[in-house]
């Protein structure tokens, strides 16, 4: 499941999506949209994304884990649209037969999503709007 | 050869569109194609430090050559996944 | 939110008690009882803990997350009694403001419970059954 | 003086009950109580060598000694948190 939505979060589809009868463990990660950004009052977010680029962005990630650890699936789905304090920008999850494995690669999926897939976060405040890079 | 420009975040916002249908010469490269929108769209310097191209939905060189009716996208620096 | 429950167990009770506006992230973790077990074929598995003692070490482990990393809050919750395949054992669910500390916390937490938490589990299959040790 | 043993897992099915009260000299280690119990439920013996102690619900040495109303526990393996 990779996957760009204006539609809420929720973990519980990745988590169904992913789990076989080979997983011992899945191991998931939330972005949520934060009250302080460097100080700055955040009134909401607009997250854009290429589409047509990102999902198969995404794909390319889960073919990396899938080199580096041995996993079962992975599920990644990104939000777009007006995003309120509190609100899931991101949602990940990776099974795998064990543990360390599915911490790993998850871990690298977030890593990796946040380099790689063009998906771009405008922070509106109070008082002006920024389109934020990758170090924010 | 005429080349489709999408545009996004900043660029798009500067641009005033998500998208250029541009004009060029035969076998001319990202570099030319991004000078050409951006003597259209002078703003669009303040972002040429950070940006990256992709051609049909891959990153790309700045030195790549381009083809009739490829998709050409200018992409400022991303920042998806909250800020964490 | 620590807790010893002898119903099914769901992610999303957890990430809810655990975000608070100052986290950026949330990872979490599910243990899934797998098909195969040492090559054996599992038919389910018994869960058993000593609960008045399994809390508070999962409260020892949250502090233990707290002196290591800043996180916001922790939550850990383990299932007792009858465990069919694909059921979830354990959930454990770690938000932070940043994702890092979120992850690398959600990880330490389910190595820390399964070494130092009084649960025990028993595993049925056709031919017998066994109490398993932490190795399995 | 008299403490309350819980057993858990194998421990628990050796003993046939969750709980037993033990009657003990003043003073007696964790270890006097083992071998008196072991003296009731030989089969304990084979655990013996992975068993580890709580007092009061927590993780004690074999030569900690006891008072009266104390909850041991006999703890055999832990196995919580799924087969990963």
């Amino acid at each position: 499941m990779f996957d760009i939505t204006d539609q809420p979060l929720s973990l519980e589809p990745l988590v169904s999506a992913v789990t076989r009868s080979s997983s011992g463990a899945v191991a998931s990660f939330l972005g949520v949209v934060r009250e302080q950004t460097r100080g700055r009052q955040v009134l909401y977010l607009e997250y854009e994304a290429y589409r047509e680029m990102a999902i198969p962005k995404m794909r390319e990630i889960a073919d990396e884990i899938r080199r580096k650890w041995k996993v079962d699936e992975i599920a990644m789905v990104h939000r777009i649209g007006h995003l309120e304090i509190g609100e899931v920008s991101v949602a990940i999850a990776v099974s795998a037969p064990h543990r360390h494995q599915a911490l790993a690669a998850c871990a690298y999926a977030i890593d990796r999503l946040k380099e790689t897939v063009p998906i771009w976060k405008k922070e509106v405040w109070t008082d002006g709007e920024e389109w934020v890079g990758p170090s924010g | 050869m005429k080349v489709r420009v999408r545009c996004f975040a900043a660029a798009r916002e500067i641009v005033g569109s998500g998208e250029l249908i541009v004009d060029l010469p035969e076998g001319s490269t990202l570099t030319q194609l991004f000078d050409q929108v951006q003597g259209q769209f002078p703003r669009l310097q303040g972002l040429a430090g950070s940006l990256l191209f992709s051609v049909n939905r891959e990153y790309a060189p700045s030195d790549k050559r381009l083809s009739a009716d490829d998709e050409v996208a200018l992409i400022p620096p991303v920042s998806g996944g909250a800020d964490v």
